[in-house]
């Protein structure tokens, strides 16, 4: 019996999977990620093994992914999430070809082939008002909690426009169309609207190829579902129930299984876990080119005498 | 064939005209006429109307997408295929018109060119150019005109260094005029060319003293609205007998309106000299918001730029020798006028001078970075240098996204505080 | 007696004082913007006239300022921010030259002549983060009240360099920075000495003239303070009132008017 | 931190080490500033290329603006520049603000785009003592008449020069510098070679530095760091590695971060690349031999033997064309299209590149940067997956 955990530690949940040998997901837990990601880390763990009521000796494997990916020191590799969705959404829709994925600080557009391999991928343009965090932000000016955005923006019957490229600019659209009285679902839906416009763009810089899916945790947010499909004229494949979120660890853990299998089929052991750190043989130049300079120095610490 | 009839005002007769030139581009094709695209700043026109090339601007094309509020729908395709949000957004209309099969929002379906010429003095002119030939094949025809070097650059007419750069347009110019014949089976007529820059000269003249006018009190129009509709005549119609006609027209009407006191703003309370390009999808707004308050933009930079630079170099072709005057002049209208976005500040203060003006607007496009990127420097020079109250906004060419009204109204209605509570000083001490 | 008042309708908070015919401030109030800047122009109205103990007859002149002056139905008179901060600050200070606000959507600069006129402005470009709003960013990324970061700031010996100038970005950046093992006070020192650059960019745009006030909510933090100080190399004023600068000096205006007013009735009846 | 080791211009010296060469490119290449008192005197250049044999052959020091990199504190400039502008214009403001270039005795900019023309206008505003100009290289450089215009540009840089040193600069000089630029160049040519044959000898980031070096020192000692590095380089212990062979575009005029390259290269060999493309512009060795007009000779290697880059038009050099040549001369598999942010040309030409590898279905990975930016940690994301597409399965 063999169990391999894949752990996605994202810019503001991590989440864990953890998967048996059938590609069965065992358990999943999934925790703020904070600003203590590798304790957060640490602790999503513990509550996997928690919620799958397994030891941690019987563990196999772990595959970690998301911007924290190195941070954890108990994994056995490591891997980008993009290609982690790549994985876990070929794995549950043999047929898409290109996957969207809202997170909270960027936009990915994936073009994959049939074995799941990225062919393609962009993020979002820095100046593009086209995140998640914008959409929380909307949220937050009209005291919604980002759980309720979606059932919320459903309501909308004259959704308003925003038309800003940059999220401060939107930001400000935002509050005047507040002050001149729009109700606030037709904002939420004018938000949501332009957030799908901004990802079917990034979509088409990849190629558009269909079947599309979706994945991340706007997968939980229905008008944004439908929002997406609409400019899409196409249907949207959803991870599985509850599964939206944990499409990174997913795939992770997909990985991470193939990995270990193909050790255990080459007859080889599995080494304990820690054993691969970040590649990072060349000299780090960058380190030194502060000391190079001439050492500026720090503006706040003269103001912190004057305080104290 | 002419539009231009008697009786009829200059507006009237402008629009005809305006209307007139985009039908005729709208039939160049299937008339089997030529097509070239140029720009508004260093462009050759002359050669070209001697050859008999009809012209596309695309720099027009894209702000009338502005003006007709298209502009977003022809931006989000450039941007869907694949643009950045920071290229120039006139760039970006004109992409979206390619991705529309050329059905431009005038309900004219724009003819592809058979000859681009891109100056350098815009360097993003010759980005554009090279999209086109991507796009429709068509070389680009690079035109280097060197531009003013430094701010005090003086490069007299006549002078070994005028003549050096005039050299080096000429030499090109020869080259476009091979290109003109191969594309168009003529052979170049230096007679035509001469006849061209006759009309052209007296365009020069009329438009000159149109600037002028507005140093009246009140002016008689403003820069930055009606001045926008006579430069569009003014480029479509360069070199021809109907320009010229037009301009005597307009000048006339001015003249008689400077004669009878006649303002644009009824109680015209401050003159503004605006820097910058226009924000074409909001520009009557913004207008509305300086009129509101008596404000007038007697005089701006973009009429000198935007209009090729006719007035700038205060020289005239010589028909004599056509070819070498064209170059000539078009080096000393770059040195003079067009290049001038990078040294503005003494041309600034020469206009706020000229014009009585109050201050100066600066309007900064988010877009361009050929009139904007050293604006803020500008701006700080001539408030400390020369004490002059400047406002500076932020918008875009014809992007509606990078319109926020209220914080432009802001601006401006504190721009107007700051006015008044000078003139109100300077008033008591008078007294 | 009569009384004035000043109306300060920002983005998001919106703020009102009373003023009596000296000038003296009488009351006031500030409450967070709901959804209607209407409506909450209304309610900072009464709740001045409530801690005034006044009825709406007794105020002979209303000046509304901020984003939403247009929106205050009551007004007599709209004036600017910028007008109404560099009068509230020379009232307080008449030493002022330079004002510098930092508020929630802008932050300005304004630079004011030796007659008491404003000479000079300039806002924040949108991209730059100078704004109320950066710190914003840092409260919801640290899940901490606002009013703590300035005073947890302080605690840091290793400022850590913010590079996004945009709002929108800082947070990730914050974040990425904490993800790293940085301190949370030395995180949020760099952030506050970034916001103090970008202000003091924006203070020589008008040109850098002492005195300078600082007005706005964020002067009661007092590592911004001292770090504006020190980048400016020198001395703010500072008032007790900062966050009612703008509502004083729209108060003020509408002093003005109802004395002008009043002047006017007075030689009529003569 | 720095110490001025005296390189004598004769002989070698055999006691340094590879890891010695290294360190003293490194701290050349990371100056920002230049001496109040510094001799040669400096004249500084905004990119992409100089000739800078004309400046040499005066006596003084071509120095190349290459921005003020991500530890420079831009506190003055944004009161100046527009905040859509890249952040090389900035930076270069912000050095000029602070002090840091005030020992230059000239700035040059060039028309390569919108913005770096207005650096003559900035300039000139706030460093009145510091002449500064724009030198008008042609954007035109396909007419038969291009040549003769280079050349009278430069013969009148050449006087500008020689007002301000105070003497003719003679066609000798001009030639001996000719020569000393000639070596420069090949052995610039000579390090791309030893990267591209075997990447695990020579990073990029190693050939970066030594290149950079360059910039900030007479050519005559950086011709002997180079000669050194490269029989060094020869005696290197390699330890081959698999990582996919790519080349980067986008370093031709502001600089992405040396941490932004060493991210590329955690997961990828750079093969060939466009960083500092102006320190080897000219791809021959120009003519030097008496008889020949050196100024001439300069001008006609510029528009008729060189490099490209988006900031230049060329009708012999389609940007599609150079991209596929440059990915079959280095043997590579994928290309690394970057635009600095803001930088108009740059992401234009991004967009035109990417269309054509599409079509040629050659992978690429597009990234935007800043000098400025500091956190990589997206980047680092980004490079991975797109060596994990090309390396997995």
């Amino acid at each position: 019996m063999m169990l391999v955990v894949g752990i996605d530690i994202g810019s503001t949940y991590t989440k864990a999977v953890m998967m048996d040998e059938s590609r069965g997901v065992r358990a999943t837990a999934i925790r703020r990620s904070g600003y203590k990601p590798a304790a957060a880390a640490a602790a999503v763990y513990e509550d996997l093994l928690a919620n799958a009521g397994v030891a941690r000796e019987e563990v196999t494997y772990i595959a970690t992914s998301g911007y924290g990916r190195y941070m954890v020191p108990f994994r056995h590799t490591q891997i980008t999430e993009l290609t982690c969705h790549a994985l876990a959404t070929v794995y549950h829709f043999p047929q898409v070809r290109t996957i969207l994925d809202i997170g909270g600080q960027d936009i990915k557009a994936i073009r994959i082939d049939e074995g799941g391999r990225v062919r393609a991928f962009r993020l979002n343009d820095k100046c593009a008002a086209g995140t998640g965090a914008f959409l929380e932000k909307t949220a937050r000016y009209l005291g919604l909690n980002t759980g309720d955005i979606g059932p919320y923006a459903l309501r909308s019957t004259r959704p308003v426009e925003i038309s800003s490229v940059c999220a401060v600019f939107a930001e400000s659209e935002v509050i005047n169309h507040l002050s001149t009285g729009v109700a606030p679902e037709d904002i939420m839906q004018g938000a949501i609207s332009a957030l799908a416009g901004r990802a079917v763009q990034l979509m088409k810089r990849v190629g558009l190829e269909q079947d599309f899916a979706l994945a991340g945790g706007m997968t939980q947010n229905a008008a944004m579902v439908a929002a997406i499909a609409a400019k899409l004229d196409a249907p949207l494949n959803l991870p599985p129930q509850g599964l939206g979120q944990f499409n990174g660890a997913f795939g992770a853990a997909l990985l991470g299984l193939r990995r270990a299998e193909r050790l255990q089929a080459e007859g080889r052991e599995i080494p304990p876990p820690g054993s691969e750190g970040p590649v990072q043989a060349a000299r780090r130049w960058s380190l030194f080119v502060q000391a190079a300079q001439e050492p500026a120095m720090a503006p706040g610490l003269k103001a912190l005498k004057v305080l104290r | 064939m002419s539009v231009i009839t008697e009786g009829l005002d200059a507006r009237t007769t402008g629009q005809r005209l305006v209307n007139q030139w985009l039908a005729s581009l709208g039939t160049a094709r299937a008339r089997g006429q030529p097509v070239a695209y140029v720009f508004v700043m260093g462009n050759a026109i002359e050669i070209l109307r001697a050859f008999g090339f009809e012209m596309v601007f695309p720099e027009i094309n894209s702000l009338q997408t502005g003006v007709r509020k298209a502009a977003p729908d022809f931006i989000a395709k450039a941007e869907d295929f694949g643009f950045s949000p920071d290229v120039c957004s006139y760039v970006k209309a004109d992409v979206g018109l390619m991705l529309s099969n050329m059905q431009h929002p005038s309900g004219i379906r724009m003819p592809v060119p058979d000859l681009a010429i891109a100056s350098s003095l815009c360097n993003v002119y010759i980005k554009w150019a090279e999209i086109w030939e991507r796009r429709f094949g068509t070389p680009a025809f690079v035109l280097d005109i060197p531009g003013k070097r430094f701010a005090a650059w003086k490069s007299p007419v006549g002078s070994p260094q005028h003549l050096t750069d005039a050299r080096w347009v000429e030499g090109q110019f020869r080259d476009l005029i091979a290109r003109c014949e191969q594309i168009t089976g003529k052979k170049f007529d230096s007679d035509r060319l001469a006849e061209v820059e006759a009309h052209v000269n007296e365009m020069i003249r009329l438009w000159i003293e149109i600037l002028a006018f507005n140093q009246h009190r009140p002016a008689p129009y403003n820069s930055m609205l009606d001045g926008l509709t006579y430069m569009g005549v003014l480029n479509a119609w360069r070199g021809t007998p109907e320009g010229v006609e037009y301009m005597r027209l307009l000048h006339a009407e001015i003249a008689g309106k400077v004669a009878r006191g006649e303002g644009r703003v009824p109680h015209e309370r401050f003159r503004l000299v605006f820097s910058g390009t226009p924000c074409y999808v909001n520009m009557r707004r913004l207008i509305e918001l300086f009129e509101s308050h008596g404000g007038v933009f007697a005089a701006s930079d973009y009429l000198t730029y935007a209009a090729g630079g006719l007035d700038s170099a205060g020289l005239f072709y010589d028909t004599s020798r056509p070819l070498e005057s064209l170059a000539e002049v078009t080096t000393l209208a770059s040195q003079m006028g067009l290049s001038n976005h990078f040294f503005s500040h003494h041309a600034l203060a020469q206009q706020m001078k000229d014009f009585a003006a109050d201050g100066i607007v600066y309007h900064g496009i988010k877009s361009c970075r050929t009139v904007a990127t050293s604006m803020a420097d500008n701006r700080e020079y001539v408030t400390t240098r020369h004490g002059m109250p400047t406002l500076y906004i932020e918008s875009d060419l014809i992007d509606p996204r990078y319109w926020s009204d209220a914080q432009i109204k802001n601006r401006v209605d504190a721009f107007f505080e700051v006015l008044e509570q000078r003139r109100n000083l300077q008033s008591i001490r008078e007294c | 007696m009569d009384y004035v008042a000043g109306i300060d309708v920002g983005s998001t908070q919106a703020k009102g004082v009373i003023l009596d015919e000296q000038g003296t401030l009488v009351s006031k109030a500030i409450i967070d913007m709901e959804t209607n800047m209407g409506t909450a122009a209304e309610e900072i109205f009464q709740r001045v006239l409530e801690s005034a103990n006044l009825q709406a007859s007794a105020i002979a002149f209303t000046v509304a300022t901020g984003y939403g002056r247009y929106r205050v139905a009551f007004g007599d008179l709209q004036v600017t921010e910028i007008s109404c901060h560099a009068r509230g600050a020379l009232a307080e200070f008449p030493g002022t030259r330079t004002v510098l606000d930092i508020g929630g959507q802008d932050t300005k600069a304004i630079r004011i002549g030796d007659s008491g006129e404003v000479k000079d402005f300039a806002m924040n470009d949108k991209c730059a983060a100078g704004t109320g709003r950066f710190l914003g960013a840092a409260s919801f990324a640290l899940e901490m009240p606002l009013s703590e970061l300035g005073p947890l700031a302080l605690k840091s010996t290793k400022p850590v360099k913010i590079t996004t100038t945009c709002t929108v970005f800082a947070e990730s950046e914050i974040i990425g920075h904490l993800a790293k093992g940085h301190r949370p006070e030395d995180v949020l020192m760099g952030m506050h000495h970034s916001i103090a650059t970008r202000c003091a960019s924006l203070v020589r745009r008008v040109g850098l003239a002492p005195e300078i006030t600082f007005t706005g909510g964020v002067s009661r933090n007092h590592a911004m303070v001292a770090l504006l100080q020190e980048v400016l190399g020198t001395p703010l004023n500072v008032s007790a009132q900062a966050q009612f600068m703008g509502a004083i000096g729209a108060g003020l205006y509408a002093l003005d008017h109802a004395r002008a007013g009043r002047q006017q009735r007075e030689e009529v009846v003569r | 931190m720095i110490n001025d080791v005296e390189i004598s211009t004769g002989g070698t010296d055999t006691t340094m080490t590879l890891m010695d060469v290294l360190e003293r490119c490194f701290e050349l290449a990371m100056r920002t500033g230049v001496a109040d008192d510094e001799q040669p005197g400096v004249i500084g250049y905004f990119p992409v290329y100089f000739p800078e044999e004309i400046v040499h052959a005066a006596g003084l020091r071509p120095h190349a603006l290459l921005g003020g990199g991500n530890k420079l504190e831009v506190r003055l400039a944004d009161a100046r520049i527009g905040s859509f502008v890249c952040s090389i214009c900035r930076s270069t403001t912000e050095q000029g603000l602070n002090g840091t270039l005030r020992g230059m005795q000239g700035f040059f900019t060039q028309p390569i785009c919108d913005a770096a023309k207005h650096m003559a206008g900035i300039w000139g505003r706030n460093f009145p003592a510091q002449p500064s100009q724009i030198l008008a290289l042609p954007q035109n450089v396909n007419s038969a008449a291009s040549v003769r215009y280079v050349y009278d540009e430069y013969q009148r840089l050449r006087s500008v020069l020689a007002a301000q040193v105070g003497h003719d600069i003679p066609d000798g000089a001009i030639r001996a510098s000719l020569r000393v630029y000639n070596e420069n160049r090949r052995l610039q040519r000579e390090l791309y070679r030893v990267r591209c044959d075997d990447p695990a000898r020579l990073s990029t980031v190693e050939t970066y530095l030594f290149v950079r070096a360059g910039t900030r020192i007479r050519r005559e000692e950086h011709n002997v760091l180079l000669r050194e590095a490269l029989r060094l380089l020869a005696e290197r212990p390699v330890r081959p590695r698999d990582k996919p062979r790519v080349v980067f575009l986008g370093g031709f005029c502001e600089q992405p971060p040396l941490e932004m390259i060493e991210t590329i290269e955690d997961a990828c060999f750079i093969i060939d690349d466009d960083l500092l493309i102006g320190q080897r512009w000219i791809t021959e060795d120009i003519a030097a031999d008496d008889g020949v007009d050196p100024v001439w000779a300069l001008a006609e290697s510029y528009v008729e033997r060189s490099a490209s880059s988006p900031v230049q038009y060329d009708a012999r050099k389609p940007k599609e064309e150079m991209l596929m040549h440059m990915l079959r001369d280095a043997r590579a598999e994928a290309a690394i299209l970057t635009a600095a942010k803001f930088c108009e040309p740059g992401l234009d030409d991004q967009l035109a590149l990417s269309h054509r590898l599409d079509a040629e279905k050659v992978p690429y990975l597009v990234l935007e940067f800043e000098e400025k930016m500091t956190s990589f940690e997206q980047m680092a994301m980004q490079v991975e997956t797109f060596a994990e597409s090309l390396l997995f399965h």
